[in-house]
């Protein structure tokens, strides 16, 4: 890997980043460029970019997260014959893209990809009601990066998720963009293989130092907000129970639907297995006095937490999408942090760590079962 | 807290090589045990799938008992190490979900431990005696 | 929705199982039960579901009523499936949707309660119409066999089962750890009941097993590895240091026992004592004729019987079957060698048992070997000679029994490597240690393994008689697939509903047998039937239950959670 | 049953028989399998639990029995008796006679409306309860039988003992599939087979050989079988341990009775009796908690796999074992009397009982010495069928392409008898292999 | 028989008479049943035939030494010296035991000893050697078994345990007056309700409150149990032959100064059969430099009994003609040792007795395993 710097010309950061993508498609380093893209109305929406000239609309910076853009990878990757692609993703999406390749739904191997360090963002609506009321501080954000301190514009929130990221930082990409800790109107420092440096001409220099101390402080921060909302969400689960929690579930889906991991074709919750018969629902009603419907919505998240929590790479959409406001989000992530603690496993982290639920030690947990 | 008149009731899923096996052994031996226990039959504790184990606890079981073969004995290699990873995940949801993990219980008895099958059960009548019955089973709105 | 078609028209069939099942349940209340669950078009209940009567009951009603699902609520299924599979299929109801709740098992025989083991048989009868209910007929599927059997080990067992593969026409591979064949036995110079030298005929054993065109012997060998399923099992064996491989439809199990070490009885100073020997050491001493102890020739020689057998505090709880004939055997030998000698056998039951046995010990005690009815307590030295200390249970009292030469009758142990093969081939033991057996009398030979088979004292202990007898009887059940040609393979396959599937591997990650694959055009799983097992790791791993296993779908396995939760 | 292979032909169906003849019949060669009463089953079916593991006998056999009736390669000639077998190994010829069940076998369906109808309903011995129950004189032996077709019993038909049955035949008429046809007569049956199986099984010794022990004397002195039909749930008692409507109170089981015993019985050892009497004794702890049950031995025969155990367990259960011989039964009073020596107390004893069973002897069937003349076969001393070799060549016989299963070669528990069936049936597959390749 | 049974599991004991298959093997190997009328195994029939004669008739139940041979050996696991306890304990009850026995237990009841020696005195032995008391805190705790205490034949070897223990550095305590016997034989004599009322009870508590991390003992039978029956918390148990092979291995006990004999070993019972503690005893003599260790032809698991235990301490035996503990010192003599080493208070006391009546004295003798380990200390002592 060689770390360089990409020049910034003018103060236009993105710019910078757009002539940075427009070059990998004009020297022919890949075919298309995934990336997010402004749209004419203001809108920012992932497309595959062929046109090195539309790249003018790409703006890897836009602080808004509608989806995690790992779903849209996967179908422009997974299988043969594919082109090389070349896709701009924030770390939370990088990880989720990681565990996707475990499962087969996305691969890496003609994908270049580039991950930007990302200071937060906001959710659609948000970012759609500051565009129309005073516009966007991505140029602030941006600024903020080298001292770690970006908060969202005043009367707004970063979206929950973002706010208890504590891996907000580029890492395990291709090409990462890093942004934490460097003066921006100076240059984006970057680091990418040799041999695409040399492909695009780029020669080493190094960026400014202390990216790492901002991360770490960002980090810090960002795992106090989890933390607390943590131990908040744990107590209501003890207290309420998961069915309390989420007893204004309406098993729209959503959740799933947008949960970069969920990758099934079908949900088994709308399969046949839970589509029971009238009489069964009366049986069910006569049996407990009274039977909540839609039916099944505590089992469905119970199953989803067991299908996919240990691979929860945090990204916080599934809360955005919920129509109920339900704390999704909070409750995966907290059940996953202990999930994958004991398993010592760090979704996103490594194609090479393999899921933990199909393999297996012999010599780990001896003392269970054997209980007398 | 517990009630004498309770009565526990408890699905057991049992792999049809080692576990169900010494069930029938306890059967043949004539070792008696609480009638508690209501076992479905099946292949291996690796096919075990949470989803059973969790319904069952929303439904209002009890207690949920998955038996299979010893580790190293698995009739299928490996399924009881695979079942182990599976059911410690789901107890740990289960048990983060709110929900009482110590209603599930794994173990491993073989085709040989009649007396453990019998043993195994009468412990989990008796704790789950003390626990008192699963407050899901009145719980409409799950 | 079930089509108008398959729709369930079950029969439900409550075994009395005489009083076994009877005395306990109330079985009229239970098919009473059954009559109103439903899907149920008849219950009924009979004396024996399994005799022929019970059997016609259950096909005529198929018939007569059109039934397309049956459930037998009898003794377990591991006993029975078969039995009532094969009776629906004559009924016309595809054989796999039966189920059988097993309320002899796992109710009746377990409970005393009357009442309260009436409602768990009535639950469990819920739990198999609610599963029968969403049951699907499947196939009788076949394999075909590779002619030939892998026999483990070299003894008279394995000698014995070898040859009577190879005679009638196949070939048998004989893998013996040693650097010879025979076994123990070969230690042996003569054996009971007859006196009969062992080589007269052990060694003419040996030579037609060596000259037989269709065996190989394989010396100095060992199994490393076996994969594959009856009719093909693909045997690694390590022969100096070099692995090759066998093809075969069966495998013999014939690894036989190893003595009892009886240095675990420190009272009897074995080791400590040259005067203190093992029947195995007699053996050979009298193969030699070198009986001298202490420079002389013993005036008193004493068997000591039961050594290792019969003792619950060192974990062997069981009878070694010979040790009270080797005894008897050695005693006659020593008298013959020795007329002047007095030979005194202490014993708690002489269990002289088999053909002529009893006659054999007639003759001991006509050859003049004292029989004395005390278990021995101890060895000591006085002065020259060793005394054993010993109540004689007739007299009601406790002597010094002065002796020379003490023949301590050890007795079998599974031998140490038993947990290897165990693990090998995924065989159960028993209690004692040694493999077990499917069924004691349905099937003393068969294990929990299809197609794999113990003959011999790896099993239990046993006679030479009754050894070589269960090694033809493990030859016949080894020689039926190879005749046939073919073996049944499970039907209760995993099957894969490409529409659901989203090619994610994780069943191919999870499969021991490698049976899924991704189809690299679709990429979705695809599943080789013949390589499946119907272990379901597949199906649980799939989180969109595109993969099921059949027999055990979600969908009935639920609907029996949802029965046997109420 | 396919005719292109060369066939076995089994004499005898119960268990050794049937294991025997499924083994050879499941690898694809006919089975001719020939049972000379009316059902096949064999003593196994008599029986009510099985040692060590205490399944019931029912419970294994009847599908075992079920099988040998539905398999494709199997055909049963039950009710039937060999005559002869002429030839060599590979080209046998055997002479089968079928004898008359006067019932039709194609149309009877086991209704048992004739047995309801017959004159002598519940007054003929009942043979296979061991004299315990009556039935009539057209019967099936027990309500499990296979095939289950009814039999008119010769000695007992007042038809065909007397020539005239009133004025109308009672069974005939009550049969709706007009099966019964006192017309039949004895048909010879030649068959074409390679090898034949000898499993004709054993006798027990007549208890009245040893008059000491009073049996026939006392109603309640009874054989080890006769207690089997007594505690099984098919048994006359339905299971329930009554004599003339009485649970004992004392029990006394006594074993070796003619074992063991060149002078007045067999010399041998008759090998299962420990072990049955020690199941005996557990199923009357079963029934009856408070019976006080001793068992007379001289030595305890526990050598199989698991019957140490089961001996230690039945010790557990409160049975009592004495080691002593009785040397003789007597009455006083309400009681019986057994008198012992009691040789670990040195002492000579008396034991009241209100139940003594005795543990008889295995011995060659009656009919042994008859079978083995017109089968050319050996014998040993001890009259049952000599195998070639006692240990190489334990299932065969002194006559080639013969092959010997289970009792008719020495007593053996159900293990060793399913696996020297088994053994039997490896024998002879090999024999039918060279038939078939030649 | 069931009465028998039930009364045995009610006191605590796994007798298992209906296991019994009568072989013989507890009788054949009972160190008494050749010269006394006690037969274990006749007892035990008679039992399960319900045939036991008055028990206040057979004196021979108090033979009994409960070296336990017979449970160790018994392939059915009936345990039967638990039936002789058992029985002992139904004499107990209706209060007909031997004179000797009684006084015995009355002496631990009002004294804490069986001799019957006044408590004060308890500590006496200790005068001068500057044991610490146990109550200022130590690491170890030694306790005397009331002979090592209070026996002067007994005496010496206790002293020379204090000399060995502090030479090795070892932070040593000792309860002093307020140690109360232990009650093994309490126990075993049948007084099943003053051994588990009393000297468990108030024992265990006592043991405990001093918070050593081990207890050290003098006699195998205080070692028998407090290992195996007060379910003493957090303590470590070891008779002392065990804490000083464990010192010589260490490195902290050295011994320097030659001790030119030859000498033997007995087994005691509760520490050997019972306890599996054959090795470190032999150690610890193999380890003082110049002794030329000899062994007799039944040690280990085949010791013979001395006779000492199980109540004999206090009641001398139906046959006072054949003690064992006669043909004990004969069997040392005849391997040419100087010295029968012990390791026991009471198989001192029965093998030295033995040795003066038999005339042995000269030739032979019994010296406890600490008063030879003492004299190949050197200065350090």
């Amino acid at each position: 890997m060689m770390r360089t710097v990409i020049p910034v010309e003018n103060n236009d950061v993105l710019g910078a980043a757009r002539g940075f993508l427009k070059q990998l498609l004009e020297k022919e380093i890949v075919e298309a460029v995934l990336a997010p893209m402004e749209t004419p109305s203001g809108s920012v929406t992932p497309a595959l970019v062929a046109d090195p000239a539309l790249l003018d609309a790409a703006n890897p910076f836009a602080p808004v997260m509608g989806l995690n853009a790992a779903r849209v990878v996967g179908p422009v990757s997974a299988r043969e014959p594919r082109g090389r692609i070349a896709a701009v993703l924030r770390p939370c999406e990088m990880r989720a893209l990681v565990e996707l390749v475990k499962l087969q739904q996305a691969a890496l191997e003609d994908l270049v990809t580039i991950v930007v360090d990302c200071p937060g963002t906001y959710r659609v609506t948000d970012y759609d009601a500051m565009r129309a009321n005073g516009g966007v501080n991505q140029d602030d954000l941006l600024a903020a990066m080298q001292s770690g301190e970006a908060a969202p514009r005043e009367g707004y929130v970063f979206r929950d998720g973002c706010q208890m990221c504590e891996k907000p930082h580029a890492e395990g990409a291709d090409i990462t963009f890093e942004l934490f800790g460097a003066n921006l109107s100076a240059g984006i420092p970057l680091s990418l293989p040799d041999e695409l440096a040399e492909k695009l001409g780029l020669a080493p220099a190094d960026g400014p130092g202390g990216r790492a101390e901002v991360v770490e402080k960002v980090a810090a921060a960002r795992r106090q907000a989890r933390d607390t909302r943590f131990s908040e969400i744990r107590q209501r689960l003890a207290n309420e129970g998961i069915a309390g929690v989420f007893a204004s579930c309406i098993r729209c889906h959503n959740c799933m639907t947008t949960c970069p991991i969920c990758y099934c074709k079908t949900c088994l919750f709308k399969s046949p297995i839970f589509d029971h018969d009238p009489a069964q629902y009366l049986n069910w009603a006569q049996r407990k006095g009274a039977y909540r419907l839609p039916a099944d919505t505590t089992i469905f998240h119970l199953t989803r937490l067991n299908h996919m929590v240990l691979s929860c790479i945090g990204c916080g959409v599934c809360s955005d999408a919920c129509p109920a406001d339900l704390p999704v989000a909070r409750v995966f992530r907290a059940v996953g942090q202990d999930l994958q603690a004991l398993f010592e496993y760090e979704p996103g982290r490594s194609v090479d760590d393999p899921l933990p639920l199909i393999t297996f030690r012999e010599d780990e947990w001896t003392g269970v079962g054997e209980e007398r | 807290m517990s009630d004498e008149s309770f009565e526990p009731k408890i699905v057991a899923f049992l792999c049809n090589w080692c576990t169900y096996t010494g069930a029938d052994l306890a059967g043949t031996s004539r070792i008696q045990y609480p009638p508690n226990v209501r076992i479905i039959r099946l292949m291996c504790s690796g096919s075990v799938d949470p989803t059973y184990v969790l319904k069952a606890l929303l439904d209002g079981a009890d207690g949920v008992l998955i038996g299979g073969c010893h580790p190293g004995d698995c009739h299928y290699q490996s399924g009881n190490y695979k079942a182990r990873r599976r059911i410690i995940a789901l107890k740990e949801i289960v048990k983060q979900a709110g929900l009482d993990e110590e209603r599930v219980w794994l173990r491993w008895v073989s085709a040989s431990e009649g007396q453990r099958f019998a043993d195994v059960v009468t412990q989990m009548v008796g704790a789950l005696k003390e626990k008192g019955p699963n407050p899901l089973r009145q719980e409409w709105a799950v | 929705m079930m089509s108008e078609k398959s729709k369930p028209r079950i029969g439900v069939y409550v075994c009395h199982c005489g009083t076994n099942i009877a005395a306990t349940v109330d079985v009229e209340a239970v098919a009473e039960y059954a009559q109103n669950l439903p899907g149920v078009v008849q219950a009924r209940h009979y004396t024996y579901m399994c005799s022929d009567p019970g059997q016609t009951l259950i096909k005529e009603d198929c018939r007569a009523l059109g039934l397309n699902r049956v459930v037998v609520a009898s003794c377990s299924p591991r006993m029975h499936e078969p039995t009532f599979r094969a009776a629906a299929q004559e009924g016309g109801v595809n054989s796999y949707r039966t189920e059988m709740a097993n309320i002899r098992e796992q109710c009746s025989w377990v409970h005393h309660d009357k009442e309260a083991a009436t409602r768990k048989a009535k639950v469990l009868v819920a739990s198999a119409v609610a599963k029968v209910t969403h049951l699907e007929p499947l196939e009788e599927r076949e394999a075909g066999v590779h002619p030939g059997t892998l026999v483990i080990g070299g003894g008279v067992a394995g000698l014995s089962a070898a040859l009577d593969v190879a005679e009638a026409g196949f070939p048998a591979y004989i893998v013996e750890k040693s650097d010879r064949l025979g076994g123990h036995v070969a230690e042996l110079g003569h054996t009971f009941p007859d006196l009969e030298p062992t080589a007269d005929w052990l060694a003419p054993l040996i030579r037609r097993v060596e000259e037989h065109p269709a065996i190989t012997v394989m010396l100095d060998a060992q199994v490393e590895e076996v994969a594959g399923f009856v009719g093909n099992f693909e045997v690694t064996v390590l022969q100096g240091g070099q692995a090759q491989q066998i093809d075969v439809g069966t495998i013999v199990i014939a690894t036989g026992y190893q003595l009892f070490d009886p240095s675990r009885k420190p009272e009897f100073g074995y080791g400590r004592y040259p005067g203190v020997l093992t029947t195995w050491e007699l053996e050979q001493r009298l193969a030699t004729g070198d009986l001298v102890v202490a420079g002389r020739a013993p005036q008193d020689v004493a068997f000591i019987k039961c050594v290792g057998s019969r003792d619950i505090q060192l974990g062997n709880p069981y009878c070694s079957r010979v040790c009270c004939m080797v005894a008897a055997k050695q005693a006659q030998m020593v008298r013959q060698a020795l007329p002047e000698t007095r030979v005194t056998v202490f014993y708690i039951d002489v269990r002289a048992f088999g053909k002529r046995g009893e006659e054999f010990y007639d003759e001991a005690r006509e050859a003049g070997v004292r029989y004395r009815r005390g278990n021995v307590s101890e060895v000591y030295r006085r002065g020259e000679r060793l005394v054993l200390r010993v109540e004689d249970t007739f007299l009601r009292r406790t002597v010094e029994h002065e002796t020379d030469m003490v023949v301590l009758a050890v007795g079998m142990e599974p031998r140490d490597d038993t947990g290897v093969i165990s693990a090998l081939l995924k065989l159960p033991r028993s209690a004692d240690g040694f493999f077990l057996e499917a069924h004691p009398k349905l099937g003393p030979v068969d294990t929990t393994t299809n197609g794999v088979f113990l003959a011999g004292c790896c099993q239990a202990p046993k006679d030479i008689p009754d050894t070589v007898a269960q090694a033809k009887a493990a030859a016949s059940s080894a020689l039926i697939p190879l005749i046939r040609g073919t073996v049944p393979v499970i039907s209760e396959t995993a099957i894969v509903d490409a529409e659901l599937c989203a090619g994610c591997g994780m069943c191919v990650d999870v499969c021991p047998y490698g049976a899924p694959a991704l189809d690299p055009l679709w990429g979705v799983s695809r599943i080789n039937a013949v390589l499946c097992k119907g272990c379901g790791a597949c199906a649980v791993t799939c989180p969109s239950k595109a993969i099921c296993l059949q027999q055990f779908t979600p969908e009935q396995i639920m609907a029996q959670v949802d029965v046997l939760t109420v | 049953m396919s005719s292109d292979k060369p066939a076995a032909l089994i004499i005898g169906a119960g268990i050794a028989g049937i294991q025997a003849a499924l083994d050879i019949a499941d690898a694809g060669y006919p089975v001719y399998l020939v049972e000379r009463e009316p059902s096949v089953g064999g003593r196994m079916a008599q029986l009510d639990k099985t040692f060590p593991t205490l399944d019931c006998s029912s419970c294994i056999l009847t599908p075992k029995m079920v099988d040998v009736g539905q398999h494709p390669n199997i055909r049963l000639m039950t009710y039937a008796e060999v005559v002869s077998v002429s030839g060599e190994k590979g080209a046998f010829r055997a002479l089968v006679r079928k004898k008359p069940r006067y019932v039709d076998e194609e149309k009877c369906t086991g209704c048992g409306a004739c047995a309801e109808a017959c004159r002598m309903h519940g007054r003929i011995i009942d043979t296979f309860n061991q004299g315990l129950g009556m039935r009539a004189s057209i019967y099936v032996p027990f309500p499990q039988a296979v095939p289950l077709i009814y039999t008119v019993d010769p000695e007992a038909c007042l038809y065909l003992t007397r020539g005239k049955c009133g004025n109308t035949f009672k069974c005939k008429d009550a049969c709706p599939a007009d099966a019964i046809d006192f017309e039949q007569k004895e048909k010879l049956v030649e068959l074409d087979v390679a090898t034949v199986i000898v499993a004709t099984g054993f006798d027990l010794v007549d208890p009245a050989t040893k008059p000491e022990f009073g049996y026939g004397v006392y109603p309640n002195v009874l054989t080890g079988l006769e207690f089997e039909r007594l505690s099984s749930a098919s048994g006359p008692t339905a299971g329930k341990i009554v004599l003339d409507g009485k649970e004992p109170e004392d029990v006394v089981f006594i074993h070796c009775v003619g074992s063991r015993d060149p002078h007045g019985g067999i010399p041998y050892c008759s090998r299962i009796c420990c072990m049955y009497t020690a199941k005996h004794a557990h199923l009357v702890r079963d029934r009856l908690p408070d019976a006080r049950i001793t068992v007379f031995y001289i030595d305890m025969r526990a050598f199989g796999k698991g019957y140490e155990e089961f001996y230690d367990r039945v010790k557990h259960e409160g049975v009592l074992y004495r080691r002593g011989e009785p040397s003789e039964v007597y009455r006083r009073g309400e009681k019986l009397v057994v008198r012992a020596e009691d040789t670990l107390l040195r002492r000579t004893v008396e034991v009241e009982a209100d139940m003594v069973v005795l543990a008889t002897a295995v011995v060659p069937r009656a009919d042994e010495a008859q079978l083995a003349e017109s089968l050319s076969l050996e014998r040993s001393p001890e009259g049952f069928f000599r195998e070639a070799h006692p240990k190489i060549r334990p299932v065969e016989s002194s006559r080639a392409g013969f092959f010997l299963a289970g009792c008719c070669q020495g007593p053996k528990d159900i293990p060793d008898t399913v696996a020297q069936a088994k053994a039997a049936a490896a024998s002879a597959m090999v024999v039918l292999a060279a038939a078939n390749r030649a | 028989m069931q009465d028998i049974q039930q009364f045995a599991n009610e006191i605590g004991l796994d007798l298992d008479l209906l296991a019994c298959i009568q072989c013989g093997k507890c009788s054949g190997g009972c160190p008494v049943s050749i010269t006394t009328a006690l037969n274990i195994r006749f007892l035990v029939y008679e039992s399960l035939l319900d045939a036991l004669p008055e028990l206040v008739h057979m004196e021979e139940l108090w033979d009994c030494t409960c070296c336990f041979t017979c449970v160790e050996r018994c392939p059915k696991d009936v345990r039967p010296a638990e039936l002789i306890i058992t029985l002992r304990n139904q004499l107990v009850e209706s209060g007909k035991i031997p004179g000797t026995i009684g006084e015995a237990l009355m002496g631990i009841f009002r004294q804490g000893n069986p001799l019957g020696l006044a408590r004060e005195d308890r500590a006496l032995w200790a005068e001068g050697l500057d044991v610490k008391p146990a109550r200022e805190g130590c690491d170890t705790l030694l306790f005397t078994c009331c002979y090592s205490a209070y026996d002067v034949q007994s005496q010496p070897a206790t002293k020379a345990l204090v000399r060995i223990l502090h030479a090795a550095g070892v932070d040593l305590g000792y309860l002093g007056t307020e140690e109360t016997c232990c009650g093994n034989e309490v126990k075993r004599v049948g007084e099943k309700a003053m051994f588990d009322e009393m000297l468990v009870e108030e024992g265990k508590a006592l043991l405990e409150s001093v918070g050593a991390r081990c207890i050290v003992t003098t006699s195998p039978h205080c070692y028998n149990t407090f290992k195996n029956e007060y379910g003493l918390e957090g303590i470590e148990v070891l008779h002392y032959t065990q804490v000083l092979a464990r010192l010589l291995e260490e490195g902290q006990l050295k011994l320097s100064v030659p001790v030119e004999k030859t000498v033997t070993y007995h087994d005691p019972c509760f520490l050997g059969k019972q306890n599996k503690v054959f090795d470190e005893p032999r150690a610890v003599l193999r380890a003082i430099p110049g002794l030329n260790f000899v062994e007799m032809d039944r040690i280990r698991e085949r010791s013979l009994c001395c006779e000492g235990g199980g109540g004999r301490m206090w009641f001398e035996g139906t046959n006072t003609e054949d003690r064992l503990a006669f043909q004990r010192v004969q069997e040392a003599v005849d391997t040419g040792a100087e010295v029968l080493a012990v390791a026991c208070p009471f198989c001192l006391a029965m093998l030295a007795d033995a040795a003066k009546v038999k005339g042995l004295e000269e030739q032979l003798k019994v010296m406890d395993i600490s008063e030879l380990v003492v004299q190949a200390l050197g200065d350090g002592g």
